[in-house]
């Protein structure tokens, strides 16, 4: 099929994508208002910073994607659990047991082969991880708990087991967090770090990224385009009918959710091994990366494809807002205003409303007279497309 | 944050930047000359953060220099030399970075940025593994002899009347661990001069895990408050929030940390402080004299009063300024070795493992 | 008998804003609007009320301005819930996402405004609340050991609110029709109930309580506010499901709950569990154990709210 | 004669579709008027449009002559309109009694006074003979109980105009009686009442007038005792419609399909509701299980299908065990399934058309290769159904299942369930809701497949679908089968009977 412009602009996915970028519009002109109310004078460099500051330079763009890098898999792992009807508000818990697994095989296993030291470590963290979605999976589908309130449960239990675990077998004692991982189970910067350089500092920046991209691809195509994703869903949408239909619903269940745990665990991973310096600390506050995943996959409403984007646009704006504090603003406005993108991101159904009413009434005439066309044809006219 | 610094005089109660868009006068080109970066606490943490940032404001405001803060966006090296980075965009000639956690950072630092001056509180430049240690001369560090803070607080506590006492740290690291094994063996001192006979004074001995005030740390103390502890050294920023929440209830004391906490809470019984804004200052002093202490790692305890008591503030009961001079003295002296024979955090592997004979410490993990 | 007393007053200071929350959150998912944003409310809710604390306690004594603080906790509860109400009745918008964008807002705007208005994130305050002894009723033994000795206004608050809610929910036209909209609203709708309205007042029932919640859980166990509830709303979500929706099972969930976390954090304190040597992250760890194993045997018959979450439509059949 | 309720001219659309398009509609105080129309036409929406839940876009409502705004139920509410609705609009875990006082409360000191409100519901429910617990749950009670309750909402609010819509579509042949006697005494009381059903013999029973609409246009109003069911369902559809099923006598082959000795508990309140229950399906044959709704034919289905498990007996097809095979050996092995419940069981309302009519294939080749979907294949076979078995749609293939109409959902079903030309097809109630068109098409399909010599097992409610098609009627009552009929002997009054208990027979 030729690509239309035309067709695309009419297209669900166009209206999807333009309703999310009036929510960012907006969270960003509410976002300006608020830096406007509260220092005027510096409000136009500080906002400029949010807007551009991810550009300023090599390093600051790096920087965007070695901060998507975690919440990118933490979206996904939500997204990903969201289109299969699940609600997986547990991936703090699991992307810190997949950082322990990392770390811990990071730490110890040094004997492994360089090359594959941190692939290893990576393989651990999605284990981890998808051992942590499992059971709230298995609660859920054999036992009907409420995998909401399971997640939050796996979530405190996988922050206490993660500090006893640290404490126990990889503690730095003089910073109470864990150890450093051999330079071996580091994340090759596959040359990133000569690419986004400014000056002599590198970004954080490494092979990472294109773990979390793959991650997404993969996801994309698990979903959209295999017999297992048609089965996921059916479950997410229907379970009932799936079961109908001869799926093992259970076993969809369980796996759903051990495949966004095992999504989040390696999130967890690409941070603790990026070679940024980097360690678990031993605090009993769950995972904020967890959570941050949430708005990620919601601003993709939920789309894999659409959480690169998202993810990307999110850390995007966290760089910006670090370099804000150069104006005097505190970094919070860019929790502010990811907030309120969030929250008209909700309207997103209206929106989308709106825009295809609009798009129709300029179509209008065209539509008549097909209409009129298909009128003669056919008795019934079924089927409406709203 | 964490529990180490600032000797801020007044016990006021919003401690730190007052109004900080003013006071952080911004020169004509929109630069900044004094920087501070906080490491995962907030400038009003009730800590290094804070003292540090105390420091560093009173001067600049004393001499009109253009000032700031700056947050790293998450707690790893990357991010604080990036930080770094940032400030030094923003025209900083000097940075002060409190907390060990820059000890790595300030390392790679010190070369990549050689016209940018540092002032490492709280530690020394090393590489990642600890193999390699090196201060240049764009750098000081200073460390402060926590131990003997804590020293007068457990000496200060048994010879005021405690006998049940209680340690309950944020987390364990060095200058935390630092003031707990002084708190230990102040005490022991306390109880050996009275005479006491060995168990009469018990030390419940606990790191929290965090530095913030949470409704289990209250619960942990007012569970040890019930069971007949009388005085708690919270040593660790806002843990000592909760503490004090619990001795209010439980009509018990509590020792404060770092700074003159006595404002916060009518519990407060004393301070183990130590001087962080004080050397904060003194250092930026000698910089704009001209006498950087670069290269150099100045150790701030009793002989330089880089650790204290405010008795001005204390509420204690028997334990009188004239106690408190004699005991002062001996630290600054040295005498029978008191100060230089005491353990510090890397002489024994915990608490218990302190040579103690009259007080038992009961660790609680 | 004192290590009873201790842990039953103890309690109270988990269970209390878990109880007072989570019959918030009751009112929002029985009216039909699931409420995820509770966290955010408490936060916002504390604060405004320990704002309002910092700033007048020098002029007003103790117990007035804490029910002035809980008023303002609770009027700003109901301020940001609006816009909760606003997109999931309103927008009919999903009702997750508006959550979120509200818990994500909640801590950043306390630390804004903080730092707006006191240049510091924290915000100290004096606790002038504590009742040590409630006149003649703390002298009655045992009872008065357990229930009227060092406590706070806001423990019988909360009962207050348990009883009120049990009533209200079950004996009163406006609880028939809160619950008819939860389960049915189109059937709510077909008899002339005014289903937008009956939304919106959940979600702002659920709001002054949430508001109210993150106060009374801040006053007991610290002397300053940080812009965090520590995850207690999420808890309260907990505690709601674990009660099924039902106020008298939310109390013993909440109950249970705060139970479980006084032991873990004062095992220390307690004789007989000092010496058993279980590490403190396993006991801390317990609450949450159990949680996931009473209800993998309590869950086979959930009782949502059918229509809870479900954006209404009158459109939609 | 003055009217009580005029409906002048009324339009209302929806987002793509005129519902109701310049509707006017009279009724006589103290009549039963009965509105007429196939899936679609727009009976329920105008009734909505009156009962205040939906604003006209034009037109205007006048109650004696004089115009009213109904802008809500409450207006209605007050001008005496009551609705018993096509999808009974009660709280399932409220009881009887909070469903009837629900928006109509009495309260005194802000507590709800339920005393009084028992008191003449209970007056109510004897006084026409409208049997109901009113402390039951709504869940725990009958589909025809939860009928009496709506209807005793609308005489607790002293509603005098009534409007039924499809009340007869859930009820058994007794009940439906007994609703007739019920409606004619309200009549009789000077109420007036507006009756939609698809059921011809109905109208012809109890109505004076009727009214009919055909796609959201008003053809006519005819006085029912001067007019013929071919001259009413001529207007409906605008063709003849044949009411009768043609079909040869059935040439029966093996048995496809045994039960045998199968028992089934609830696993809540662990009442028996399959009970020993044994027969067999042949080849060639339609074999009916009749029965009124909750006398265990669901679970006696999803036992056979797969959906549950029973707790005693075997169930064999083509000779072969597969009481504990899972749902998709049992499709494989040629077992068909039109549910009951298609929004529940049949359909994906999210997925497409064309995702939905794979629903059991998407795994076989061509739709699947290696883990990856055809979509090719997929659509391209779609279209082929689609095609095939005339199902309409906006967007064919393409089109999202929830936005189909309830008739075109059915036919997708049943063309998947039939092109999977199973040896044994289980159809449950396949025509609810249908329009007779549809009922038509459905009928002739299931004749045809017979004819083929398929097995089918056909589950209904429906008498006349039941005599008409099977060849063979099984009764089942309390989870027992009580009769085995020929429905060349039996009449439909003996057969009402069976189901209703009243009456056992020779097991054949
Ligand atoms: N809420 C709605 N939104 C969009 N379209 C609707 C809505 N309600 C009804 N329609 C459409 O309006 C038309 C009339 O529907 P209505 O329910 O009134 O038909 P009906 O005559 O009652 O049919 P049935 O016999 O199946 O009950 C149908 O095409 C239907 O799909
Ligand atoms: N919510 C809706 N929004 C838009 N169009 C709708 C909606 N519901 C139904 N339609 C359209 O209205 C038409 C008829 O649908 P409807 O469900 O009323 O048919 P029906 O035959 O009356 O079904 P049923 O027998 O289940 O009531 C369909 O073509 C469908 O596309
Ligand atoms: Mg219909
Ligand atoms: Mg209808």
């Amino acid at each position: 099929m030729k690509f239309s412009w035309k067709a695309y602009v009419r297209s669900d996915a166009f209206s999807s994508f333009m309703s999310s970028l009036m929510a960012i519009v907006v969270g960003l002109f509410i976002g300006f208002l608020v830096l406007l109310v509260s220092n005027p004078s510096q409000a136009v460099r500080g906002f400029g910073a949010i807007l551009f500051g991810g550009l300023t330079d090599m390093k600051n763009l790096g920087q965007v994607f070695y901060f998507a890098t975690p919440i990118i898999m933490t979206g996904l792992s939500f997204g990903f659990a969201n289109k299969t009807g699940l609600f997986n508000i547990g991936a703090a818990g699991q992307f810190i047991v997949g950082a322990y697994a990392a770390v811990y095989v990071g730490v110890k296993w040094t004997s492994l082969p360089g090359h594959t030291h941190w692939m290893v470590a990576l393989m651990a963290a999605l284990l981890a991880g998808a051992l942590w979605g499992l059971v709230p999976g298995i609660l859920k589908a054999y036992f009907n708990v409420n995998e909401v309130i399971a997640c939050i449960m796996m979530n405190y239990i996988g922050m206490y087991a993660v500090n006893y675990m640290v404490v126990k077998t990889v503690f730095d004692s003089l910073r109470n967090q864990s150890l450093r991982v051999a330079a071996t189970a580091v994340i090759p910067k596959a040359g990133l770090d000569k690419l986004f350089i400014t000056g002599n500092s590198p970004s954080s920046v490494n092979a990472g990224i294109f773990i979390a991209i793959l991650a997404g691809i993969v996801i994309y195509v698990v979903l959209d385009k295999t017999r297992f994703g048609y089965e996921l869903k059916a479950c997410g949408y229907n379970r009932d009918a799936a079961r109908y239909a001869g799926i093992n619903e259970k076993r969809s269940i369980v796996l759903s959710m051990a495949i966004a745990g095992a999504l989040a665990g390696l999130g967890g991973a690409l941070l603790y091994l990026a070679g940024a310096g980097k360690s678990i600390e031993v605090v009993d506050v769950l995972a904020i990366e967890g959570f941050n995943g949430i708005p990620v996959a919601l601003l993709g409403l939920s789309h894999p494809l659409g959480i690169l984007l998202s993810g990307i646009f999110v850390a995007y704006l966290t760089v910006g807002g670090f370099n804000m504090q150069l104006y005097n603003f505190v970094p919070q406005v860019i929790e502010i205003i990811i907030a309120v993108i969030i929250y008209f991101s909700a309207f997103a159904l209206l929106l989308k409303g709106f825009i295809q009413a609009y798009l129709k009434k300029k179509d209008r005439p065209l539509e008549e007279a097909k209409a009129l066309a298909a009128d003669a044809g056919s008795t019934e006219k079924g089927g409406g497309v709203e | 944050a964490c529990g180490s610094p600032a000797p801020a005089p007044a016990p006021s109660e919003e401690p730190a930047g007052e109004t900080e868009a003013a006071a952080e006068g911004i020169s004509d080109d929109g630069t900044f000359e004094l920087a501070l970066i906080t490491d995962i606490g907030t400038i009003d943490d009730k800590s290094f953060n804070q003292g540090s940032w105390e420091g560093l404001r009173d001067y600049a405001v004393d001499n009109g220099i253009s000032h700031k803060y700056y947050q790293p966006s998450e707690k790893s090296t990357d991010a604080y030399l990036s930080a770094i980075e940032l400030a030094v965009r923003g025209g900083a000639k000097v940075i002060v970075t409190p907390g060990f956690l820059f000890e790595e950072p300030i390392f790679i630092a010190q070369d990549q940025y050689p016209d940018t001056h540092f002032i490492l509180i709280d530690g020394v430049p090393h590489n990642e593994d600890y193999t390699e240690f090196r201060t240049e001369p764009n750098v000081v560090g200073v460390l402060y002899a926590e131990e003997q803070a804590g020293f007068l607080a457990g000496y200060a506590a048994v010879k005021d009347g405690s006998r049940s006492l209680g340690f309950m740290g944020g987390m364990a690291v060095p200058a935390v661990v630092r003031f707990g094994y002084g708190f230990v063996q102040g005490a022991e001192y306390a109880a050996e001069e009275l005479g006491l006979a060995a168990g009469d004074v018990t030390i419940n001995y606990h790191y929290t895990g965090g530095f913030d005030a949470t409704p289990e740390v209250q619960t942990l103390a007012a569970s040890w408050y019930q069971s007949g502890v009388d005085t708690i050294f919270a040593c660790g920023g806002a843990v000592g929030n909760s503490v004090m929440a619990a001795a209010e209830q439980a009509g018990a004391k509590v020792v404060g940390v770092d700074i003159d906490q006595s404002g916060e809470s009518e519990t407060v019984i004393t301070s183990a402080m130590k001087g962080l804004g004080a050397s904060v200052y003194s250092t930026l002093e000698a910089f704009y004299a001209g006498s950087f202490p670069g290269g150099e790692t100045i150790v701030m305890d009793a002989s330089n009063d880089g650790v204290a008591l405010p008795m001005a503030t204390s509420r204690f009961e028997s334990f009188s300024q004239a106690d408190y001079d004699a005991i002062f003295e001996m630290l600054v002296n040295d005498s029978d070795g008191i100060a230089s024979s005491m353990l510090k955090d890397n002489d024994v592997d915990s608490a218990g493992a302190i040579p103690t004979e009259i007080v038992t410490v009961t660790l609680v993990n | 008998m004192n290590t009873i007393y201790f842990l039953v007053q103890q309690t109270m200071f988990f269970s209390i804003p878990l109880l007072i929350v989570a019959l918030g959150g009751m009112f929002s998912e029985r009216s039909g609007v699931v409420n995820i944003a509770l966290e955010g409310i408490m936060i916002v809710g504390a604060f405004s009320g320990i704002l309002f604390i910092n700033t007048f306690q020098a002029a007003l004594p103790g117990q007035p301005i804490l029910l002035l603080a809980i008023l303002i906790a609770a009027l700003s509860g109901m301020l940001i819930s609006l816009t909760h109400a606003y997109a999931s009745v309103n927008m009919k918008a999903n009702q997750v996402i508006s959550g979120t964008a509200i818990n994500m807002f909640a801590p950043a705007f306390a630390i804004y405004v903080a730092r707006m208005l006191r240049t510091v994130q924290q915000i100290p305050f004096m606790n002038q609340f504590r009742i040590a002894s409630v006149p003649v009723l703390g002298q009655i033994p045992v009872v008065g050991d357990l229930f009227f000795t060092n406590t706070y206004l806001t423990t019988y608050l909360g009962f207050i609110i348990l009883v009120l809610s049990w009533f209200v929910l079950y004996n009163t036209r406006f609880g028939l029709r809160l619950r008819s909209c939860g389960e049915h609203p189109q059937a709510a709708d077909s008899v002339g109930i005014n289903v937008v309205r009956i939304r919106y007042a959940g979600v702002l029932i659920s709001g002054a309580l949430a508001g109210i919640g993150g106060l009374v859980f801040v006053i007991p166990t610290s002397t300053n506010f940080n812009a965090t509830v520590s995850g207690y709303g999420f808890l309260a979500l907990a505690v709601l499901i674990f009660g099924q929706w039902k106020p008298s099972r939310i109390l013993v969930a909440a109950f249970f709950f705060g139970l479980m976390k006084t032991i873990a954090a004062a095992y220390s304190g307690i004789p007989f569990l000092a010496t058993l040597g279980v590490p403190n992250d396993v006991y801390k760890m317990i609450p949450y154990l159990t949680t996931l194993v009473v209800l993998a045997f309590t869950s086979k018959t959930s009782q949502a709210p059918k229509a809870a979450g479900v954006p209404y439509d009158k459109g939609s059949r | 004669m003055a009217y009580i309720i005029e409906m002048c001219n009324i339009t209302k659309e929806f987002p793509g579709i005129v519902a109701n398009d310049d509707i006017t509609l009279q009724l006589k105080k103290g009549e039963i008027h009965a509105l007429l129309g196939e899936n679609g036409a727009g009976k329920s929406t105008l009734m909505s449009v009156l009962f205040g839940l939906y604003q006209p876009e034009k037109g205007i409502i006048k109650k004696n002559g004089e115009v009213v705004r109904i802008e809500n139920p409450n207006d209605s509410n007050r001008l005496g309109i009551g609705m018993v609705h096509q999808h009974f609009k009660l709280v399932h875990n409220f009881t009887v009694l909070e469903n009837i006082i629900l928006g109509a409360e009495t309260v005194a000191g802000g507590r709800l006074q339920t005393k009084a409100a028992a008191d003449s519901v209970q007056k109510l429910s004897e006084r026409y003979g409208l049997k109901v617990d009113i402390h039951a749950r709504i869940a725990d009670i009958s589909v025809g109980m939860q009928q009496r309750v709506e209807i005793l909402k609308m005489l607790y609010r002293q509603n005098e105009i009534l409007i039924f819509d499809e009340p007869t579509a859930v009820l058994t042949p007794q009940e439906i009686d007994e609703l007739m006697k019920i409606m004619k005494e309200l009549v009789s009381e000077g109420k007036t009442i507006l009756f939609i059903t698809h059921k011809l013999n109905e109208i012809k029973k109890v109505a004076d007038r009727c009214s009919v609409l055909r796609k959201g246009k008003y053809i006519g109003t005819v006085t029912v005792a001067d007019t013929s069911m071919e001259e009413m369902s001529e207007m409906m559809v605008g063709r003849k419609v044949n009411l009768m099923i043609e079909k040869n006598p059935a040439k029966t082959g093996d048995v496809i399909a045994r039960v045998q000795e199968l028992s089934i508990r609830n696993r809540l309140t662990h009442k028996m509701v399959v009970n020993n229950v044994s027969f067999e399906v042949r080849a060639g044959e339609i074999v009916c299980l009749a029965g009124i709704e909750g006398n265990g034919q669901s679970e006696l289905v999803y036992a056979i299908t797969g959906l549950l498990q029973p707790d005693a007996g075997t169930i064999e097809m083509n000779g072969e065990d597969i009481t504990h095979l899972p749902i998709r050996k049992r499709n494989e092995k040629g077992m068909s399934h039109i549910p009951e419940d298609r929004h529940k069981h049949g359909l994906v309302l999210d997925f497409n058309l064309g995702f939905n009519l794979v629903l059991q294939r998407y795994f076989r080749e061509p739709f699947q290769q290696s883990g990856f979907l055809q979509y090719d294949k997929i659509y391209e076979y779609a279209d082929e159904l689609i095609g095939k078995f005339d199902i309409r749609s906006g967007r064919g293939s393409r089109t999202d299942a929830r936005s189909m109409s309830g008739g075109n959902q059915q036919k997708a079903i049943v063309a998947r369930e039939i092109d999977r030309n199973p040896d044994f097809l289980i159809a449950v109630q396949p025509t609810r809701g249908l329009d007779v068109g549809a009922i038509e098409y459905i009928h002739r399909k299931l004749v045809e497949e017979r004819d083929q010599g398929k097995a089918i097992l056909l589950v209904s409610l429906e008498l006349d679908e039941v005599m008409n098609l099977s060849d063979r009627i099984l009764v089942i009552y309390e989870g027992e089968i009580v009769a085995s009929l020929d429905p060349k002997t039996v009449t439909v009054q003996e057969l009402g009977l069976y189901m209703a208990g009243s009456k056992r027979g020779e097991l054949a």
